[in-house]
């Protein structure tokens, strides 16, 4: 078996985050969070329950789209995915414009459920592939929703890691700020620091993200890209490119 | 009976100045009545999106139809940005009302239960609330003091447009598991839907079809549009049309190259 | 795989004291559940009609199990009053928080969203509203000044009971068109089902089904029961015993009359 | 064909007060209005839509319970049939209690709906048949609906008029005061006066309430009593005992 590629360590590594779930979410354009929700979906022997957005096949809610937001309110969602166009140092995600509102530099397709899940999902992981100054900011242009809230604001849940395509952050919610957890292979503590908009903490010795065993890239590159093609077929057909007859065959 | 209409026709529903909604890309999106309103011609709308919305917006918007939209994101997913709306945002002429997905479900909701407004959970500290002149903060009179939630008002569009699997001749429509449709038309004054077939049976004779059923008291008017969600997918039907996706996304990334799409879009579906 | 309990081990789940909702005589009543739960000798129950009740919620307040009702209605339809209701009634041991319909399904509405109240059109100036300490009303912050308008607080029972026609394996149940059972299920911490069969098929693998499923994300346990509305009816698998119903209104009139049907009817459950 | 009973008259004059409406909804216990209900259906060529709640056949929604009050409140229900354990000369009506509301002299099953559907409901006719100074009282005990609000509350609907056993009564919101408009056949001015515990407005002549004409008997104790064995089985035994058979073989 070749070795995993940078995306199938994410893969793996997202899902490791989400064991243990009962329910688990996936919102739009996040096809590595969909793949590792999947992936712990099929390592979970049918006890969790994963919701993907836009997915036929993985929607287990029976009362339209309104229920995923109905089911995180009840404290029934366990864990969901969140992108941003620029995430800070204090966990905030900007979904929507980068300058003024009305005139803006740059613009995003909007906030989409971030503005509630944040506030209602107990374990909400941050992911974005590209890692750079541009998307890790200093401060977020426009909140879609904030990393933390001041006491007296009912929140029942929050950020609990940042993963990107170079490393692995958690975040302590209490201090409202990221702390290095590892990074991936090919990366430095140093290469981290310096594509980091925002300060974070780091231990003195930092250790790799572990990569996907056997039996994960099997499943990964089996069944996982077989289940993505539904969803995500643009972005199946570019990282499992040989699995596409298979897929084709199904 | 229900008034079953020409594509023409059922556009003609919709009236300049319409607050229209529209579902998301995976709900049911009515694109060949889309094309028929490109083609007529219509004026100022204004968007409700519920919650997300795709290639339907961004044709709208590059057209010029649209004045404002309330959205809790527009793209083209795995095809990108939405460069239309893109485009739009930039040049200041379209007004982009920031919401975000349980939002729009709440305040379709409060028009559905005839209420003026309904409190969410969230948003506190956000930006998206601090944009909306039109939300409010109170204190939870069942909380604590200072116990902070948002009221956000009903939202009541004049229009709802969509596209089902199925309509039967009285006019009750199969929406299947996309319930957000029937708040949409509970919610709007009047809803207008293009389906993939007229069945002869009545959807509401048996609890099997009629749990799927968006009931005929709500639907204005019904059209038959083969393939009607088409170059987008439409539940176990057809898959989305990815080339065609792909060809637009590159297409309308300019002015010039929308402009050009357009005129083929409309000519071929004419 | 869905957790399948023996009926009594479905209804050890339901705790004394809990505050337990219950669907309409129309929309699935447990009632060979019922019938287990009064052979345990359930006690200080808080029932939730959801929005009224008749022969369960009678036969539970009878059998002295029950400490409060909060409920739009109780009555045997067509059978006339509900005689063990209307007597606990009058002896000041069962307290009564009347309500009215849609202010059942606006407060659990308000639990299944996840928000501490839900407003309400109606009820001013009606002893309804004057009666409940625990509703509130304020001025309407969207309308003019004045506009007063009820809130009423979430409704988040312990527990959600009802029969339905079918689930499968993995706990998805068909529901069918009482999407009340849904908004119940979601406002409860559980919810507990019997159903006339178990199904080889995934319910939700097809959008024919799936439209009328109560996902099994909220499903505690599912224990089958054959005929288990009886004597009410269910859908269109068995009308309601008419004979029985009456053999009922006549007995429960008093309260050795009651003791009796009580006693014959849990013997023969057994 | 047999001369019209009393009660198929009443059908037959509810009937005609909702001609016209395109949703109508009959609540609880209702089975005079269900069948006038069906008997305006039946008249109106498919284009009413009844709700007669507990039956199967005649539920137009697809959204459980809540949508009767759903659909009332967005404005699409247009008339409704509401009965009271007492009503009183301002069209108050009670569902729940006489005496106190904790230690009752009497119970009723409830308010159902009528809190809300009194408010929003353009037109709801009163219906008990029982026309005595036990119901028509000079004030309710309990107001679980009132007749009228003060301005400024919210309010699309409310009675329309009030039918009994003995005559129909007509409702003018403005002056919240209930005018003799028919009497039924075997009734006097005097004698409904007379059974009635609140007062009300007359015409020095009344007139006999018009009763059902052949084609509508024909439809009643037809179609209608059929339609009606469904959620009324008691009610269309005991009304229309000679249709049994012709029910039965449906």
């Amino acid at each position: 078996m070749t070795k995993a590629s940078p995306r199938e360590l994410l893969i793996a590594a997202l899902a490791r985050r989400i064991k243990g779930c009962r329910h688990v979410a996936v919102g739009n354009a996040s096809p590595i969070p969909a793949a590792a929700a999947l992936l712990a979906r099929a390592q979970s022997n049918g006890a969790m329950i994963v919701y993907i957005l836009g997915s036929r096949a993985h929607n287990p809610y029976g009362d339209g789209a309104r229920e995923l937001f109905d089911s995180a309110g009840q404290g029934r969602l366990d864990a969901f995915f969140l992108g941003g166009g620029e995430i800070d140092g204090q966990a905030n995600v900007n979904l929507v414009t980068v300058g003024e509102h009305d005139r803006p530099q740059m613009r995003f397709p909007g906030s989409f459920g971030s503005a509630y899940l944040y506030f209602t999902v107990p374990k909400v992981i941050l992911f974005r592939e590209e890692h750079s100054r541009r998307v890790l900011v200093p401060r977020v242009s426009f909140v879609s929703a904030p990393g933390t809230s001041p006491p007296g604001v009912h929140r029942t849940g929050g950020p609990s890691a940042l993963v990107t395509g170079r490393c692995i952050f958690s975040f302590d919610r209490a201090r409202g700020r990221f702390a290095l957890e590892t990074i991936h292979p090919g990366q430095t503590a140093l290469s981290v620091r310096a594509e980091t908009g925002f300060d974070y903490d780091a231990p003195p010795q930092v250790s790799v993200t572990e990569a996907p065993g056997a039996g994960e890239l099997r499943l990964i590159r089996g069944r996982i890209s077989n289940e993505m093609a539904e969803a995500y077929p643009v972005f199946a057909r570019r990282e499992w490119p040989s699995h596409d007859a298979q897929a084709a065959g199904r | 009976m229900i008034e079953r209409l020409d594509l023409d026709a059922l556009v003609a529903r919709i009236p300049d100045g319409a607050r229209l909604a529209i579902p998301a890309d995976y709900a049911g999106v009515a694109m060949e009545a889309t094309r028929a309103l490109l083609r007529r011609g219509a004026r100022n709308l204004r968007l409700v999106t519920v919650p997300t919305s795709g290639l339907q917006a961004d044709m709208l918007i590059g057209a010029g139809m649209v004045v404002e939209i309330e959205t809790s994101g527009v793209t083209l997913n795995e095809h990108g940005l939405a460069p239309r709306f893109t485009a739009a945002t930039k040049s200041g002429r379209l007004r982009i009302v920031d919401t975000t997905c349980p939002a729009v479900h709440a305040g379709l909701q409060a028009a559905e239960k005839g209420v003026p407004f309904m409190p969410l959970r969230g948003l506190l500290g956000t930006d998206v609330l601090a944009q909306r002149k039109d939300w409010r903060v109170t204190d939870n009179p069942f909380g604590e003091r200072g116990d902070a939630i948002a009221l956000l008002p009903a939202i009541k569009p004049d229009i709802a447009l969509f596209h089902a699997a199925r309509a039967d001749r009285h006019g009750n429509v199969w929406i299947g598991r996309r319930r957000e449709l029937a708040a949409m038309a509970h919610a709007s004054a009047a809803t207008l839907v293009t389906v993939e077939e007229i069945v002869e049976i009545d959807l509401m004779a048996s609890d099997q079809t009629a749990a799927g059923v968006l009931p005929r008291l709500y639907v204005g008017a019904v059209t038959v549009a083969n393939r009607g969600a088409w170059p987008l997918g439409f539940i176990d039907l057809y898959p989305a049309d990815d080339r065609e996706l792909a060809r637009y996304a590159a297409a309308a990334r300019t002015d010039r190259g929308f402009a050009e799409y357009l005129e083929g879009a409309l000519r071929r579906a004419a």
